[in-house]
């Protein structure tokens, strides 16, 4: 399938490189219009301690039905513009995509019957599940894990899904591997490789099968990957400049699934999006304070910046004094969605998008790469890249570039251990020969098949040695 | 006394070469062989331990140690009769049936192997029953078990209502962790303990192997 | 004991009136000023499921000790300048005073080792349960009940509590019936006459036992009064006027703690205390959308405009998938304030307020009470009464005509029902005399012993005549 | 055949006075009492009921509506023959052990009787004994029992417990409600159900009674 390309910058003026406004708005058939102007909730949620099998899918469904009543309702009673409601689905309604559908049609049905009763509109991504791992996959492209993937897509399609997503996990063993050695080649080859060519076939299909079904292919994130840098570097595991790096590496591997058709709005869980609506223009979901329900976070506020739906990541189905934790968090977020598009009728949103960066900027090489000035001069350097490989390369030396001028400026706080390892990722970054072909002989000599095994991937040698 | 400062500072250093020309050092010098694995290498190793506890290092300067020890125990072995070296107990541990999250058990794996213990690392998605073959064939003294979603956590309880089936119960201590995880839970479903983190999971281990 | 007179407002310059700052800011021996230009976060927490008793007492405590773990160790990793801890004692530790005051020591010692180890400044409010209610209830000033109250209050202060607060419920049965009946009339007497009667000698012995203990008296919400309008409210039991109007009414029964020496920062749950604020320059705690944990609001923004403190309300010490949820509300309290900080760094204090304001004032006549120039206005006409009881009232009648003129020019929605209710309620006032004597006779008369017995409260019938 | 919808209206408005007059007409027009009572005054306070249910009605109407359709039962009562009239089952309800909180459970109380329902409210901090005497007492077919605070929902389960130890178990349907309860725990303590707000309690005692 064709490739679009992106060769310059979607935004050149940074006062238009704002939350709530994307360069290629998503219109809805509801009349929502994603990066039109306004920002909405983007609710997740997932079920509570609980077995999925056969036997308990009557539960499970009642679980989702109740969830997305509570949100429905109080969303109705805040006068909520539109909401967007995120599944990601788990294993077992993925492996099993008759369940993955069962979940839709009945998240569906409650959405559908708030539109009618109350007039209140709302989105349903459905986010499915990427299954290719585990002892017994056989390919990436073929067999049951494939055919699951791609059945559960058109099932959720066909059952009324708005918005089609996935985090898809292409190379994440490898990149497994590079967090926990902080091998930024490593994590090029995962990412800017491996990933990005797995990104193109998976979103080729996931854009065919929206095109056919009426349903729009809405984007990927490297939660797999930088999340998990993230998680790592929170706890102190690995330095915060890795999980940085990585983050703005994750980029140009986010970015094929608009390269081969998806048009957003990018999930929330991918920080990278920023480069993506900078380069692209695509309308982006974000998430940070209010996602703490899921996972703490150093860029609770700047994350906001740029956001057009603003989510909570994923809250279980359980009990608070408030009520249900999900009706609690769509609360949470129409509140926050409020400060932001008040301020911007009140033409104060450059100062509120200021705000919440100067907010966390500082304190985390994390936050500081969220920053919509920085974002828009990596993202310049990153477009100067001709191929994937190079993209993600120059992402790398792009950000420790900044961060050490930054550093250098007493704009964002870095320690010793922080210091001495931006030189030691600039050293690595030097061992990458330019030549992807002669690199990729490298990785996969270096790599153990439990790791990466070309054969699953398809991975034509050839091809990259062109 | 041989002075094992030099080859337990390359341990912490993670250096392979200069361990690897410390233990041939101490070899020739015809010092005991487990001095120098327990002195030596494993005294390097605790330190690692510690300071990593205290966020002093990151996750690869651990690993760049462990492959240095390994490396200086590999020199070492040849000249241990059988069966001369010990460790604190051994822990099988896994992810759960139908989780397939990896990287939270392998940090919780490093952690004990830091800390003397013998650790099989069955990786994830892995069903009661093979939990149970790896107790046996490796005669396992701690069960741990990871899972990062709500709907895998009650696969704990399946691992370990199959341990009392297996009547082995009495035999091993089950530890579980995992980001939905709590001591409630764990009390809910008769496990031993639970920890939060990698470094309270060593503690715990310590605690129950006592 | 002496009583301080309010006859003017503390602000007469609506710029000056703001989140962050009040004229009368409480400084605090750690060096935190509350009110001196930084918001705090303030959070509050519960125990989960589970019985006290004298068996369960090592449990409850370690629960403590648990949840203030989490959150002083969070607070420090997001660099929080400083953080307020409330503990609203439950009723088994204000019985039992030895557990209350257990209760304080094992929170205080964990807030002490992360100020010693980590320097992380923060602040421990001891929110005494007000149980002098209840079958066994014989006296409001003398017996069981009120002696264990005081106890309480002492042996929390003595055992290291920096603030000592109450949300005291006297004349709280004649209120309840009169939100059941939307009876106006009957709310003033049990705010104006017996509530600010009851809070004159409760807060007396209050102020007394700070002053011998180095303790901050801090103050006083409506919790049990206005909040309960608020809920009903919600629930669409009663119109929302009347919570609205009764929200201001209960102003100046907070206010009484002031009065008698009580100097702030006031409770969050007060969303009256806006009124404190303008009257007296006191600091005030509030809360808003990140309360949702603990009760759904219309209020979730506007209630931050002039909030010193920024509270979550309370949550239960229950596992979400990032934490414990006391531990992932302080890092949600935490990124509210920082932007309120930096907004008032960057000097944009007064947008951001107006802003908070603009998100919520128009959807609710309890929202619209709260807007910083509302509060202003309404404040101005309360100081004009000479008595508590004509100040209630005109608190009423001054609300009431706030809204009728928001509502012709178009600045808050009410629907006809709530008009209905807004010249029900005018009727209403003009059936109250204009004597406190003869208006106390009349309603003393209309009220039974079990919602109103004079005897309990020593209530002088002469005093009032007088 | 008598037209009540001026007395049904009447009982809908709270009208007092209005309803005590229909009354006393269709006492003079020889109407059978028992249909004034429950065509009439019970047939506009269903009404009610209905409405407050859609958020068409506050609770001061729902509740002058109820105090005018008491008026109009008084007024009737003396021409009917003893334990002529019925109800659809005796509802024991309060607050248990502990907890002082009111008015959720008034509320509740109030609903229950709107919709035909006898209605005993012992109020606040109740203890398992004293809904034991009161289910004796007035032969209660439903216990709903009310906590607020996560300390006291336990006294739930006591009071569910000394049911059992009394052997009344099966002669009653417990309900619960309140802030912190949900239908997860109202299984565990084993009560027959858990209603979110005041209008499926009523519904949830309807369908218990069937
Ligand atoms: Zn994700
Ligand atoms: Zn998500
Ligand atoms: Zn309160």
């Amino acid at each position: 399938m064709a490739s679009l390309q992106f060769n310059e910058l979607a935004y050149t003026n940074l006062n238009e490189f704002i939350y709530g406004h994307a360069k290629k708005p998503v219109v809805c058939s509801n009349g929502m219009v994603i990066g039109g102007g306004t920002v909405y909730p983007e609710v997740n949620l997932t079920l509570p301690t609980m077995l999925i099998n056969e036997e308990t899918m009557p539960k499970v469904l009642s679980q989702y039905e109740e969830m997305i009543h509570g949100i429905c309702s109080k969303a109705h009673e805040l006068l909520s513009p539109g909401i967007i409601i995120e599944i990601e689905l788990l294993p077992p309604c993925t492996f099993n995509p008759e369940w993955g559908v069962d979940v839709t049609k009945v998240v569906k049905g409650v959405m559908n019957e708030y539109y009618t009763k109350f007039g209140l509109k709302s989105l349903l991504r459905m986010t499915v599940v990427d299954i290719r791992e585990g002892k017994t996959l056989t390919h990436m492209y073929k067999g049951e894990h494939w055919d699951n993937v791609i059945k559960t897509f058109r099932g959720c399609a066909e059952a009324g899904a708005d918005f089609l997503a996935i985090e898809s996990i292409g190379g994440k063993h490898l990149h497994d591997e590079a967090v926990m050695n902080c091998d930024l080649p490593r994590a090029l080859f995962s990412l800017g490789v491996v990933g990005c060519r797995d990104m193109a076939a998976l979103w080729d299909e996931i854009v065919k099968i929206s095109a056919e079904t009426n349903c729009i292919p809405s984007g990927d994130t490297a939660c797999g990957f930088a999340n998990t840098s993230m998680v790592m570097a929170h706890k102190n595991f690995i330095p915060k400049v890795f999980a940085a790096i990585d983050r703005v590496m994750c980029a140009v591997r986010t970015l094929v699934a608009v390269e081969r058709g998806a048009i957003g709005p990018d999930k929330d869980c991918g920080y990278e999006g920023v480069y993506l609506k900078a380069i692209t223009g695509t309308p982006i979901s974000m998430e940070g304070r209010t996602a703490a329900c899921a996972h703490s976070s150093s860029v609770g506020n700047i994350a906001a910046c740029l956001a057009d739906c603003w989510s909570n990541e994923s809250v279980e189905n359980v009990r608070l004094l408030g009520g249900m934790a999900p009706t609690v968090y769509i609360e949470q977020l129409i509140y926050d969605c409020r400060i932001m598009n008040v301020a911007s009728a009140r033409g104060s949103a450059l100062e509120m998008r200021d705000i919440l960066s100067e907010s966390d900027r500082m304190y985390d090489p994390q936050a500081y790469v969220l920053d919509p000035g920085v974002v828009l001069r990596i993202s310049q350097e990153i477009v100067k890249g001709k191929t994937h490989f190079e993209r993600t390369k120059i992402a790398a030396s792009a950000t420790i570039k900044e961060l050490r001028s930054a550093f250098q400026d007493g704009l964002v706080q870095l320690d010793a251990k922080e210091l001495k390892y931006l030189d030691i990722f600039e050293k690595q970054l030097k061992t990458i020969p330019n030549d992807e072909a002669e690199f990729t002989q490298f990785m996969i000599k270096n790599s153990t098949l439990d790791k990466f095994d070309p054969a699953k991937y398809d991975f034509n040698f050839d091809a990259v040695a062109k | 006394m041989f002075d094992f400062t030099g080859l337990s500072n390359a341990v912490i250093e993670g250096d392979n070469d200069q361990v690897q020309a410390k233990v041939k050092e101490a070899i020739s010098a015809n010092v005991d062989p487990l001095a120098i694995i327990n002195q030596g290498l494993i005294g390097g190793m605790n330190v690692v331990g510690q300071r990593f506890k205290v966020n002093d290092m990151f996750v690869p300067e651990v690993l760049m140690s462990a492959r240095s020890m390994n490396a200086g125990i590999e020199l070492v072995k040849p000249l241990l009769a059988g069966g001369e070296m010990t460790n604190r107990g051994t822990v099988i541990i896994g992810t759960v049936k139908g989780d397939l999250h990896d990287i939270g058990k392998s940090l919780v794996g490093m952690m004990l192997e830091c800390s003397g213990f013998k650790v099989i690392d069955l990786g994830v998605d892995i069903s009661p029953e093979e939990f149970i073959a790896a107790i046996k064939e490796n005669d396992g003294k701690i069960l741990a078990l990871s899972a990062l979603l709500t709907t895998t956590m009650l696969s704990m309880k399946s691992t370990i209502e199959e341990c009392v089936e297996q009547g082995m119960r009495n035999d091993i201590k089950v530890i579980i962790g995992g980001a939905p995880i709590s001591q409630e839970f764990s009390d809910q479903i008769g496990a031993d303990g639970y920890a939060g983190d990698a470094a309270a999971a060593v503690e715990l281990v310590a605690k129950l192997l006592q």
